[in-house]
């Protein structure tokens, strides 16, 4: 977001908390959307989705501006939103159209958008963990303000990239946050089974950084934690993880047929445990919002995820010649 | 006997067959099983790789054959390396082959030299599974076809099959090889259907299979180029040239033998190969004949590649990114002269 | 004005021209400065590489631009792709080449495939250093030349300079360059001594350098191959066969047109790489001579490489490793056959 | 060693103390003794030498037999020599003969003798832990009751391949042991800078598994772990984590000036604290030894070791042919 925020979500202001529904809405709409239309085979290649983890993309960028980085995952599209990435330019690129945010040569799993300080979503699990880290290095030596924010998932806890970028994050005190969306799965596979650490921010303490878990499908419970840990990172007060509970309404890739899932879980994740659903009780509590504006949002992300889709089925394809372009700035 | 099974079926039974056959043969990987330690899921797996191929593994042989591993691509490389040293055959799964890049020390530097650098008194019976190639809309980084690495280090053997018959043939003779082999599965064939021999057999390393003969071009397809190959050459045909075609089945080693007589007859050479284009196994295999068969070559060997970039993800970008028959046509025509090719 | 430098010296002059002239330039790696928070040692640094190659550049630098790592390959090579991608210009030094399995994701899927993937809206001014060549006895895991395996892939620009006055330009336009580069240092040649110029120049990538002229043979090698090169060329010209003697300086760019505007005149082309023989750059330039300069060639392209094995330890079964002036002069005589050859 | 050993040194029989004391003397003197062979130029190559950390190799293989495995480092000739490996086949190895426990194809950097269960010294910092996990794999499938030891640096707690197989051997519940030798540098950096974390061993919490810190310089403190830690693992209880505080005595490799060293922690590290001198004391003052007893181990090894000498410089080096062979079993 690009105006000022609050550390705390107690001090949230209405453009705030309009800003960050919008958000959600337009991740959650946006993911219902690709998967009608993956559903239809009107979109090739792998796509993952990010609807039910909302309130953690969106709690922590609301925290960033576009001068902020952020690295992603295989299931990027949250991110792109919530770092402020064109929603037109998005679904063009899914739509593998040349109006793409990447002329349609990266699709899906590697939409970026570098002048928003969205360094691209990846296809290689762990890879944004040490990407991350160039980023906090870019900062320090640069001696901006800026900080650069890590999502990765509970599976990619896993990974050796984990550890090598936290521990040079913790070294060299870098502006950088490792956001860990713990949804419970990496592919069909529980978090329980795959990893032997309770708690994926119990490394924290081991490296002697900041760190917590939260309630993932709360917004503010993310908020809150993303404000302080922003805080400290740019007051050189070097890195946090924080470790997100969350769950994927979704499979984990489109086509996933999810046998593994508790049905109770899954079931409780999409009603009462829903982070929209929440976050609208809250602000309807805290008279941020009231049902008729949250309507009004509502309906304007309506629009315009129908005027994306609109947009990208109507953009040409890129052309032929653009199979070699890009290979190098110069050759 | 034969019996019509996919690709992915093909693979699938090879792997029980080996199971069967010796107990120390497991399966490792990621969610190879699915569904570890999830009530129901636990004793029938839930996806058996990401393309379902090897469902019902899990159910066969128990959890302790089937091995479902987190991510963490070196850490189960090099368990499954040294597994190999200490008296298993382990089958190891690389989801897709562009995660090389997350545990390649484990198969560049350890399993490929340990039985050189240790003097021969190691050895390394590991099968790396993993899935190639384009074709699928799976962008830069799930669609690479990085064999031509693998194939540059000495200490590895490698697989490419083409086909339902040859997957089976070829994954038998690896696992149960002493040397680390590394099977290449196209993501695009899974689904193709095609005869396989019933129960146990082995396809030796280093034979290639002639696909069909002729006695004006040799055209070597590489894994599922060969069916590009293939329709090529039943173009030419039509054209009244008679294309042999070659399916080398293994790049390391390679069948020099075949491709170069085959050379011999033919005089030209196309090598397709949707892999990159430099330092790849077309220009390989374009050096070695290009050497040996060079009193024999009537024109240039050409090879019809992916350009030199990445996958891109664009639909119609990637089907302008693959070898097409009428690439290979076109090189051709450039062989004879397109004169003597349009005349006819 | 030139200076006499080693090879060593030239690139840590060039990283010091570098510095100075672009503060966005760092340097990153293990050990590059060495000591780090050693009381006496902050300063100063300890070790400056394992070579002492970068020796000093703290000193003059200062430790926020030259960082020394933990052992953690995926980590600082990550970290130094999105350093430049957010806008530093990072020298990242990977020790040995060998340690790129851990972490080629890095250098494959990041680095090479940003600008592509983001439909080039992202660039990755990034340098990589790394150090190869056999010939220092230190085995399997830290002699290897692996340069093809960079070659290969789309995105990346290659570097193998052969002395220190190529090593210093090359260096200096790989860091000044907006694409990810590898710049392979030759352990054997740090302590080379030759002619540098002074200050700031650069090479361009993709321009050959003819070292010597001839009519009879073009030689092409590969880093300091080159060396073995000329030497062949020396005992040959006693034969009374004029090589011409032709250093690619990058692999990728390649120069193809010097090479094959060579062979089109000497009609015979050796290629001299000590790294693997298979899916290799000797293998590369062999079939891209082949195919463009088919008309020309009087014999078959041959290459002089290492075996299809890896790096022994024992100095003299290492020797018989490398390729020498007498299995080119070996090669050259096949190619004219043994009976002109020793007729001469 | 292969004789039934006991889990606390307050239990070592003569029999043990003379095989420890042996193994011990027989590291340092053969460490010694490359060192000036390699400063007149008759090893070529890279060697790192393991004087001084004799202590962690030879206490923790004592609980071992021929069957149970280990993985090495780059600093691989201590645990070679404490897991019985041949002394005239290692030195003539990194001589580079014909006689060498790899026929002079690997050298210092890559002895290994499959047959004692040493899986390899390796040049590559972290490729061992993820090779300990396989030996561990299989004695698991195999149901074994072998047990695998990877030994690693402080260095190597930094990549990535720790965590993997930290993690692995934890939820798999392997009979594996993380012996990290923290001799307080990876080359020319200190533990303190390149790591995080205060103690390797903290992360054996995180990890649910067993772990603790000993000196390494002690080497019953050394053998009372690894024999705890061996007995947990043969009755499949899991992994272990032990952190051994040792020192290395040369530099880095042969050739380092070490100006890295503090001169004292030098000097206390060869002399007050050294492990041989240390282990002198302890089975003298519980009267396992005696001076007499320990002077002729010493003099046997000083043969020994003279003798792996003149058999290294008298053996011939390989055959040509040997450039091409063992590249495979068959191709
Ligand atoms: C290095 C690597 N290994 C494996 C994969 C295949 N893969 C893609 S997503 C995924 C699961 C990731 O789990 P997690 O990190 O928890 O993220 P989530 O999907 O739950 O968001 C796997 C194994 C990959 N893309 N990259
Ligand atoms: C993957 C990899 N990175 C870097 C190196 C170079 N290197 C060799 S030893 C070493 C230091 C290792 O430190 P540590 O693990 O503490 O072991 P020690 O040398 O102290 O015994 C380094 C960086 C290597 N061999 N492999
Ligand atoms: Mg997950
Ligand atoms: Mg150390």
């Amino acid at each position: 977001m690009q105006m000022e925020t609050q550390t705390s979500a107690k001090d949230m202001t209405v453009e705030e908390a309009t800003w960050i529904y919008t958000k959600m809405q337009e991740i959650r709409q946006f993911e219902n959307a690709v998967h009608d239309i993956f559903a239809k085979g009107e979109i090739p290649g792998f796509v993952h989705l990010y609807a039910g983890e909302e309130a953690v993309a969106v709690g922590v960028c609301a925290h960033l501006t576009d001068r902020d980085s952020i690295t992603s995952t295989h299931r990027g599209h949250g991110h792109c939103i919530a770092k402020g990435c064109d929603l037109n330019g998005m679904m063009a690129e899914i739509f593998g159209r040349a109006t793409g945010l990447c002329r349609g040569k990266g699709g899906s799993m590697h939409i970026a958008d570098v002048s928003k300080g969205m360094l691209g979503a990846n296809g290689i699990v762990g890879a944004g963990l040490p990407l991350a880290i160039g980023a906090g290095l870019t900062a320090k030596v640069k001696k901006t303000k800026d900080v650069a924010v890590c999502f990765f998932g509970d599976g990619a806890s896993n990974h050796g990239t984990f550890h090598e970028a936290v521990n040079m994050a913790a070294i060299w005190k870098l502006p950088v946050i490792f956001v860990c969306e713990n949804n419970g799965f990496g592919e069909a596979s529980t978090f329980e089974y795959a990893a032997a650490a309770e708690r994926i921010s119990d490394f924290a303490h081991v490296y002697k950084i900041a760190g917590d878990t939260v309630d993932g499908k709360d917004l503010t419970a993310v908020y809150d934690a993303a404000g302080k840990a922003v805080v400290r990172a740019r007051n050189g007060e070097g890195p946090t993880i924080i470790e997100c509970l969350t769950y994927r309404d979704y499979g984990h890739f489109e086509g996933d047929t999810q046998s593994y899932k508790d049905k109770k879980q899954q079931h409780r994740a999409v009603t009462e445990d829903d982070a929209i659903l929440r976050f609208q009780d809250y602000v309807k509590k805290n008279k941020l919002l009231s049902e008729k504006e949250i309507k009004q949002v509502d309906e304007r992300v309506k629009a315009a995820i129908k005027e994306a889709i609109r947009f990208s089925e109507e953009s040409p394809f890129p052309d032929d010649k653009e199979v070699t372009t890009d290979v190098y700035v110069s050759y | 006997m034969t019996v019509k099974m996919s690709y992915s079926e093909a693979i699938n039974d090879a792997i029980r067959l080996a199971m069967r056959k010796d107990e120390n043969v497991i399966l490792i990987g990621e969610d190879v099983a699915g569904g570890a330690e999830v009530d129901h899921l636990q004793d029938q797996g839930a996806w058996g790789g990401v393309f379902g191929v090897t469902k019902g593994i899990v159910e066969e042989f128990g959890r302790d054959r089937v091995i479902d591993t987190p991510i963490a691509e070196s850490g189960y490389m090099g368990a499954a390396v040294s597994a190999a040293v200490t008296g298993l055959r382990p089958i190891s799964e690389l989801m897709f082959n562009d995660f090389i890049g997350s545990c390649l020390d484990e198969v560049m530097n350890q399993a490929a030299k340990f039985h050189y650098m240790f003097g021969g008194k190691a050895k390394v019976p590991l099968t790396i599974r993993t899935i190639d190639g384009a074709g699928f809309n799976a962008a830069a980084q799930h669609s690479q076809s990085l064999y031509a690495l693998f194939t540059h280090i000495p200490g590895l053997k490698v697989a490419i099959p083409s086909n339902p018959y040859d997957m089976k043939g070829l994954l038998l003779s690896a696992i149960f090889d002493d040397d680390p082999v590394i099977v290449f599965e196209d993501k695009t064939l899974y689904g193709t259907k095609g005869e396989v021999g019933e129960g146990f057999y082995t396809i030796p390393f280093g034979k290639a299979e002639i696909k069909r003969s002729g006695k004006d071009l040799t055209i070597v397809g590489l894994g599922k180029q060969v069916n590009t190959a293939l329709k090529a050459a039943a173009l030419l045909e039509k054209k009244g040239f008679e294309s042999e075609v070659i399916d080398p089945r293994t790049l390391s080693p390679l069948d020099e033998e075949t491709i170069i007589n085959s050379v011999k007859k033919t005089g030209r050479l196309i090598i397709v190969d949707e892999a990159y284009p430099r330092c790849s196994a077309a220009t390989d295999i374009a050096a070695i004949v290009g050497d040996k068969a060079f009193d024999y070559l009537d024109a240039p060997i050409k090879r019809v590649t992916a350009p030199h970039a990445p996958v891109p993800f664009s639909p119609p970008l990637e089907k302008l990114y693959m070898p097409s028959p009428e690439k290979i046509i076109k090189a051709f025509s450039s062989m004879v002269g397109a004169r003597v090719f349009s005349a006819v």
